[in-house]
């Protein structure tokens, strides 16, 4: 019977993959993913839409490895029950797979708001190589493109097209871009280097419908009553975690709960990735943040420790990197500071550079950076330490 | 495979090039590792005709089976050749930490094939092997060449065995010595290194050694080493070194001085480990890889004639061979003695042993002082031990003769030098007086290295310790037995020590471990390779395998031409009392060894008068293939 | 894989070991582009700041579970055990900055270049361990022993080692006698 | 910062090493389940021409510089019984804290690439259990200083 089994064949997946055969050799592993691909890099879906990479480019890795590795892999299949008792798991397809240890890595799907499901492929998130091609397709015959929500990845996705040649236009729920990744100031910013490239961007709006047709999808009214003409509708409101096959025997309101062994509450059952809901250290508190290095880490804790050893996972630090036509943004941890008075500010600006690092009870707990860069990886080593003002100040 | 065995490496110096053969399930369960691969490689690929130094004699280094794990004293090496010195088969046993380390690279045996055309030195690390230029190291001693490899490589921690001027200079009795100051001295395996233009072989291993059932060795290990260090033996041992017992050797009357024509002097003291100690020549107790026991010596000397001098050891051998049996009782030149013989890598025993002979030839005015380069070579001239020492070493004016090995010597001088020469197959006589010992002197007829006692290191004859009488009662049945005048039961006493002994080097264990000191029980052995290795032996099986690894030595040497007449022992020993206890005791005579030969070759169903195995033998040792290539030769033994 | 020991305390400043980097990487081009044309300096792999004598020096550690490769959403980090680096595929890198967002030692730069012909434009670089050099330029230029270069990953250690037990080693005389015959 | 909770270390008496690598095989065996001595946690100095091994491993320092220079806090201690660990999944293997351990007591994982550093078996080191030479002593740091004095003036042998 296989030792491993692992459900989701993403990032946190494979990271969990390479885990177990670096410390279990000879561990039988089998992968179930629901998509007809080869592990792949989400990440860089935007810049396939953009151009900068070849289709090939996106694997992470060729079947080769599965091959050598003695990986059995199981593409377009979907696990629909785990049975924690008899330690198996029923498979859409009528298959029953049993296992020693489990991986949960099942990922998430786009958020899609009740009002705007319609029975359109015009009207979509950005999720998969198939969602990703189709956008391609239709901005290179020139289809005018409403990107809702103004995140990392509308952001990067507004680049991307613009970077192809199309104009795309762009609908904010908050007073900015990134509100959840930068804070105003920085926001302001990229938001100006944003419209200096020609892209409309609508803030404090929302869609509250879609016109759709026979024809299609014609074009989307706004909250304010305003409306855009435009083909395709990509919705980036965020994802959430793939879990409901595990409705019955782990209901959770988000994220699946899991300790800092990435257990989950059942026996031998694992999970990572962007299905989980992790510690978050600056926040010091359990939440989703479904970004890469920490699919990458939980990915590579839970395998360790499926497969006998003792790792424990310090948390997840959220953070993000991108780069606004050439205009590159990291930030990280707690960006926006709540008026209280043991918080602590400490911003420097010029005209090419912002730089803002956030204090907590003197510990550094927060940073942005537009412009220049070069630090970002020392102030995250700071923020993991927990360093106080003086040490980040040298 | 089991990992722990390691695969075996070849290298061709002649062309540069080196290959992996693993170890077959067959060869490691008949023949256990070390030792016993060893003999079996020298068997496939040394055939009759070959000369010791010329470039199709092979040179086998076989780690221990358990080198490189906790077992206790598990650390040793087994040089396996055919020697120089005596022509036949030749394994030298020696400690150190360079096995392990080869271990580590994930070799169990390296073999050296044919010659290179200049000076070269071989550069194992991990799975890479180069052979690098040592142009520039030739003529260095050890410690020079030791150290300036090191520089060269620039890592002080890989591990080194290398031959000094002695071995470049093919002195039939050159060692190679391992990580300074540790030998495989006996029979001649440095000139045969030299002869192939080998300066030295460095290793550095970084893997380790897997246990193929970790907990169950783990807890045999700490078991064995528990057992060993109750030994009552131990704390002299690790005390006062192998020199420990020198003064209860002499009042035992077989402690070899003035060349064997004496089993006893008034004051070996000065010679003894407690002297070393109480004298403050001794610096710091060694010990080599994994041994709990730490029986090496480092000393130094620090004021008079040889002050400056610092070396390992000396040994027990070396100070009989180097002191009493020159006459010389002072302990300043033996340690000198013995610092030359190590850093030019030389025999100590041999290098005495032609010593004593050349003295003694001296006295007797067989020898002038012009021979001797006006060295007055006389009885207790230490100062002249020590330059003869370098001329030897160095091939220089009469030391060219010694060189050659005392046989060679006496042949060379003539008239009745030889019956001085204290030598059997060539090889000369160690130090321990056969003529009072009777199961030592069957031990040491038979071995197929020629005089010497690590071949069967029969200690508990002489009944010294309750655990050696519980052996001797174990084997023969009778405590009686354990007493040195005895022949009756020799036979089965040599037989047990020496399969004992072939599984202690195969597994690589010291010999004091299991022959000399009792801790490590065949039973022990067993239980290690079984869990070692993860194919279940028996105590039997073990022993059974010992006696493989030896027949298949005999038959090395059978196949090379020898028979009975060949295992007997030094006139001096056999006719002539020492002068010291001139009582029938005093010599093992002709009869007596012919007697206890007789009964040791029924007890091992080889041919009384051939001393060959016979084919029924070797059918029952499974050495098929051995049977039927004796057996075309027409050297089998009759039923 | 290479281990670089950083002491910024022994280090001047003279920031001789960026020089040295930039010229180490121009002598590999002109090696193919012949001699005539005398390119200019291509940029440093290492970084020597100096910001009120507080001194940085931020170059690479060939980590050997690299950050910086677990970071990269395109798989152009890639760990060559055989010459003991990290190095960066520049064809598959997107310039993501994902990488410097993850190098606890601020040892990766993106390049952006003022010509844009620059063909590594917007592409991430770091140190590449001098690997067409027999040792490290930095540390064969550095003249106070501030950048030390071991190619193997326990070079450092083993030395350090050395080091105290040969000074220890002087002080062993004393009283040696003691030990030597007790168990 | 600082283990000061820790009582006992490992002392290292040189002169009495036989230099036998027994620490290094137990220890070895302890952490890494083989014999291999580039696992060990306590490694031997060798001066071959001399006889001499030099025991190395680490000795608790007040302030631990391995825990400071570690960019993403890996090298930590248990604030109870001081025991120091090395959390596997954030060590990246950069070596800095091999590098800056004045006594080289800190050694990378050959295949895991993780910093190694003694534990002290939980407050019962193996190495010292079964040294042969009683040349490693588990004791209060004071106790080796103790030691020295006194086998100088015995050195001495004033009588």
């Amino acid at each position: 019977m296989p030792r491993y089994l692992i459900i989701g064949n993403g990032t946190a997946g494979f990271s969990a993959i390479q885990a177990i055969l670096e410390y279990d050799s000879d561990g039988e592993i089998t992968v179930i993913s629901l998509e007809h691909h080869l592990p792949y890099s989400r990440v860089l879906l935007t810049h396939y839409i953009g151009g900068h990479v070849s289709k090939d480019n996106l694997y992470m890795t060729g079947e080769s490895f599965f091959k050598q590795k003695k990986v059995n892999l199981l593409l377009g299949a979907a696990a629909v029950n785990v049975d924690p008792e008899q330690k198996r798991v029923e498979l859409d397809n009528g298959r029953v797979l049993s296992y020693e240890k489990l991986l949960v890595a099942t990922g998430g799907k786009p958020v899609i708001p009740q009002h705007l499901q319609k029975e359109s492929p015009d009207i979509m998130g950005l999720r998969t190589i198939e969602d990703a091609s189709y956008i391609r397709q239709k901005s290179l015959s020139g289809a005018k493109i409403v990107i809702v929500g103004g995140g990392s990845l509308g952001v990067e996705l507004t680049c991307a097209l613009r970077e192809g040649g199309n104009f795309p236009e762009m609908v904010v729920s908050s007073s900015h871009v990134l509100s959840r990744v930068a804070d105003d100031e920085a926001a302001a910013v990229i938001q100006e280097q944003i419209q200096s490239y020609g892209i409309k961007i609508w803030t404090g709006e929302d869609v509250t419908e879609v016109v759709h047709t026979s024809k299609g999808v014609e074009g989307v009214v706004l909250s304010g009553g305003q409306e855009i003409s435009c083909q395709v509708v990509v919705i980036c409101k965020g994802v959430q975690p793939n879990r409901e096959f595990l409705d019955r025997v782990l209901p959770t309101i988000r994220g699946i709960k899991v300790d800092s062994n990435m257990r989950t509450d059942i026996p031998d059952v694992y999970a990572a990735g962007d299905v989980v809901e992790a510690y978050e250290l600056s926040r010091q508190e359990f939440c989703v943040s479904a970004i890469w290095p920490h699919a990458i880490a939980q990915g590579r804790v839970a395998g360790m420790n499926m497969t006998g050893q003792d790792v424990i996972y310090e948390g997840s630090l959220s953070r993000n990197a991108l780069e606004i036509f050439g205009l590159p943004v990291i930030s990280m941890g707690i960006t926006r500071v709540p008026a209280k008075r043991d918080w602590d500010l400490d911003v420097n600006q010029d005209k090419s550079s912002y730089c803002k690092l956030v204090y907590r009870d003197a510990k550094l707990v927060g940073a942005v950076l537009v412009g220049k860069v070069e630090k970002a990886g020392k102030l995250q080593a700071a923020i993991r330490k927990a360093a106080g003002i003086e040490t980040v100040l040298n | 495979m089991p990992q722990i065995t390691g695969d075996i490496l070849h290298v061709d110096l002649s062309n540069n090039t080196s290959w992996r053969q693993p170890v077959t399930k067959n060869d490691l369960l008949q023949l256990l590792g070390g030792r016993g691969i060893g003999v079996r490689i020298l068997w496939d690929l040394v055939k009759p005709g070959v000369d010791p130094l010329g470039p199709e004699n092979i040179l086998i280094f076989g780690a221990g089976l358990l080198s490189g794990t906790a077992a206790p004293s598990s650390g040793r090496t087994t040089v396996t050749c055919l020697s120089p010195a005596t022509g036949l088969y030749l394994k030298t046993n020696v400690g150190g930490h360079w096995g392990a380390e080869l271990k580590y690279a994930g070799f169990g045996h390296l073999v050296i094939h044919d010659r290179a055309e200049k000076p070269v030195y071989l550069w194992i690390d991990d799975n890479k092997v180069e052979i690098r230029d040592a142009s520039r190291m030739w003529g260095l001693d050890v410690r020079e060449t030791d150290i300036s490899v090191k520089k060269e490589l620039g890592d002080e921690d890989v591990q080194i065995a290398a031959i000094g001027p002695a071995g470049e200079k093919l002195v039939r009795f050159a060692a190679v010595m391992f990580s300074v100051y540790h030998a495989a001295g006996r029979g001649g395996a440095g000139a045969v290194m030299g002869s192939k233009n080998l300066k030295a072989i460095a290793v550095r291993g970084s893997g380790g050694v897997i246990i193929a059932k970790p907990t169950q060795f783990h807890e045999t290990v700490l078991h064995a080493r528990e057992k060993l260090l109750s030994e009552s033996g131990v704390e002299g041992l690790s005390r006062y070194g192998t020199a420990g017992s020198l003064n209860a050797v002499n009042e035992m009357r077989v402690l070899p001085s003035y060349n064997f024509q004496r089993s006893c002097v008034d004051d070996a003291h000065p010679l003894s480990g407690q002297c070393l100690v109480e004298a403050g020549y001794l610096k710091r107790r060694v010990a080599c890889f994994g041994c709990v026991i730490g029986c090496h010596r480092y000393s130094t000397v620090e004021k008079g004639v040889f002050a400056g001098s610092y070396t390992g050891g000396p040994e027990y051998e070396s100070l009989v061979a180097l002191g009493s049996g020159c006459g010389v009782f002072e302990t300043e030149p033996v340690i000198k003695a013995n610092e030359l013989c190590n850093i030019y890598g030389m025999d100590t025993i041999s290098t005495g042993s032609v010593i004593q002979w050349a003295m003694e030839c001296y006295e007797k005015g067989a020898l002038s002082r012009q021979d001797l380069d006006g060295l007055g070579l006389r009885w207790g001239n230490g100062q002249a031990v020590v330059e003869m020492v370098k001329k030897i070493a160095l091939r220089e004016g009469f030391g060219n003769t010694l060189a050659e090995g005392v046989k060679r010597a006496a042949e060379h001088i003539g008239g009745d030098t030889h019956k001085w020469a204290v030598e059997a197959k060539g090889l000369e006589h160690s130090c321990v007086d056969t003529r009072s010992a009777k199961a030592y002197a069957l031990a040491f007829a038979v071995n197929p290295r020629g005089a010497d006692h690590l071949h069967t290191e029969t200690l508990a004859e002489f009944g010294l310790s309750p655990e050696a009488r519980a052996l001797i009662k174990k084997i023969t049945g009778d405590e009686k037995y354990a007493s040195p005048y005895l022949t009756e039961k020799r036979a089965e006493i040599v037989r047990w020590h020496e399969d004992c002994y072939a599984v202690t080097d195969c597994l690589g264990f010291c010999a004091f471990t299991s022959t000399a000191l009792y801790g490590v029980t065949p039973q022990i052995m067993a239980a290690l390779f079984s869990s070692a290795t993860g194919y279940d032996i028996s105590e039997e099986n073990a022993m059974n395998a010992g006696r493989r690894v030896v027949t298949l030595e005999k038959c090395f040497n059978v196949r090379l031409g020898a028979s009975r007449k060949d295992d007997t022992l030094p006139w001096r020993i056999m006719n002539e009392p020492s002068s010291d206890r001139p009582d029938s005791k005093a010599v093992t005579s002709e009869k007596e060894l012919n007697g206890m030969l007789d009964e040791y070759y029924s007890l091992h169903g080889w041919d009384k008068n051939t001393s060959w195995p016979t084919k029924t033998t070797l059918i029952r040792l499974e050495l098929n293939n051995v049977a039927k290539e004796l057996e075309d030769m027409n050297k089998i033994g009759e039923e | 894989m290479l281990s670089i020991k950083v002491d910024t305390v022994k280090c001047d400043g003279c920031s001789l070991c960026q020089l040295a980097c930039s010229f180490a990487h121009m002598v590999l081009n002109t090696k193919t582009g012949g001699q005539q044309k005398f390119p200019e300096l291509p940029d440093p792999l290492l970084w020597v700041k100096v910001c009120e004598g507080e001194i940085q020096i931020d170059i690479c550690r060939h980590c050997e579970n690299p950050p910086c490769a677990d970071a990269c959403v395109a798989g152009a980090f890639k760990v060559d055990m055989e010459r003991g680096i990290v190095e960066i595929d520049q064809q598959k890198c997107v310039g993501c900055w994902s990488c410097v967002m993850e190098c606890p030692f601020g040892a990766i730069r993106i390049c952006s270049h003022s010509d844009k012909e620059c063909t590594l434009q917007s592409r991430a670089f770091k140190c590449d361990g001098c690997s067409m050099w027999d040792k490290p330029l930095c540390a064969s230029f550095c003249p106070t022993g501030a950048v030390q270069i071991a190619r193997n990953n326990n070079g450092a250690a083993a030395i350090q080692r050395r080091q105290r037990a040969t000074l220890l080693q002087k002080g062993l005389s004393l009283g040696a006698a003691r030990y030597v015959t007790e168990r | 910062m600082g283990s000061g909770v820790i009582k006992k270390i490992v002392n290292v008496i040189p002169e009495a090493c036989t230099g036998c690598r027994q620490c290094e095989l137990i220890c070895s065996f302890e952490q890494g389940g083989s014999y291999s001595p580039r696992l060990s946690r306590i490694r031997l100095v060798k001066f071959e021409d001399k006889c001499l091994s030099v025991p190395v491993t680490c000795t608790y320092c007040e302030r631990p510089i391995c825990e400071e220079v570690c960019p993403v806090g890996a090298m930590t201690h248990d604030p109870v019984t001081g025991a120091a660990k090395v959390n596997e999944e954030s060590c990246r293997g950069c070596k800095e804290c091999a590098n800056a351990c004045p006594l080289g007591a800190i050694d990378m994982h050959p295949e895991k690439g993780t910093a190694m550093r003694c534990d002290l078996c939980g407050g019962d080191p193996a190495c010292v259990k079964y040294c042969p030479a009683g040349a490693l002593k588990y004791e209060p740091p004071h106790h080796s200083v103790k030691e020295k004095r006194r086998s100088r003036v015995v050195a001495l042998n004033l009588d």
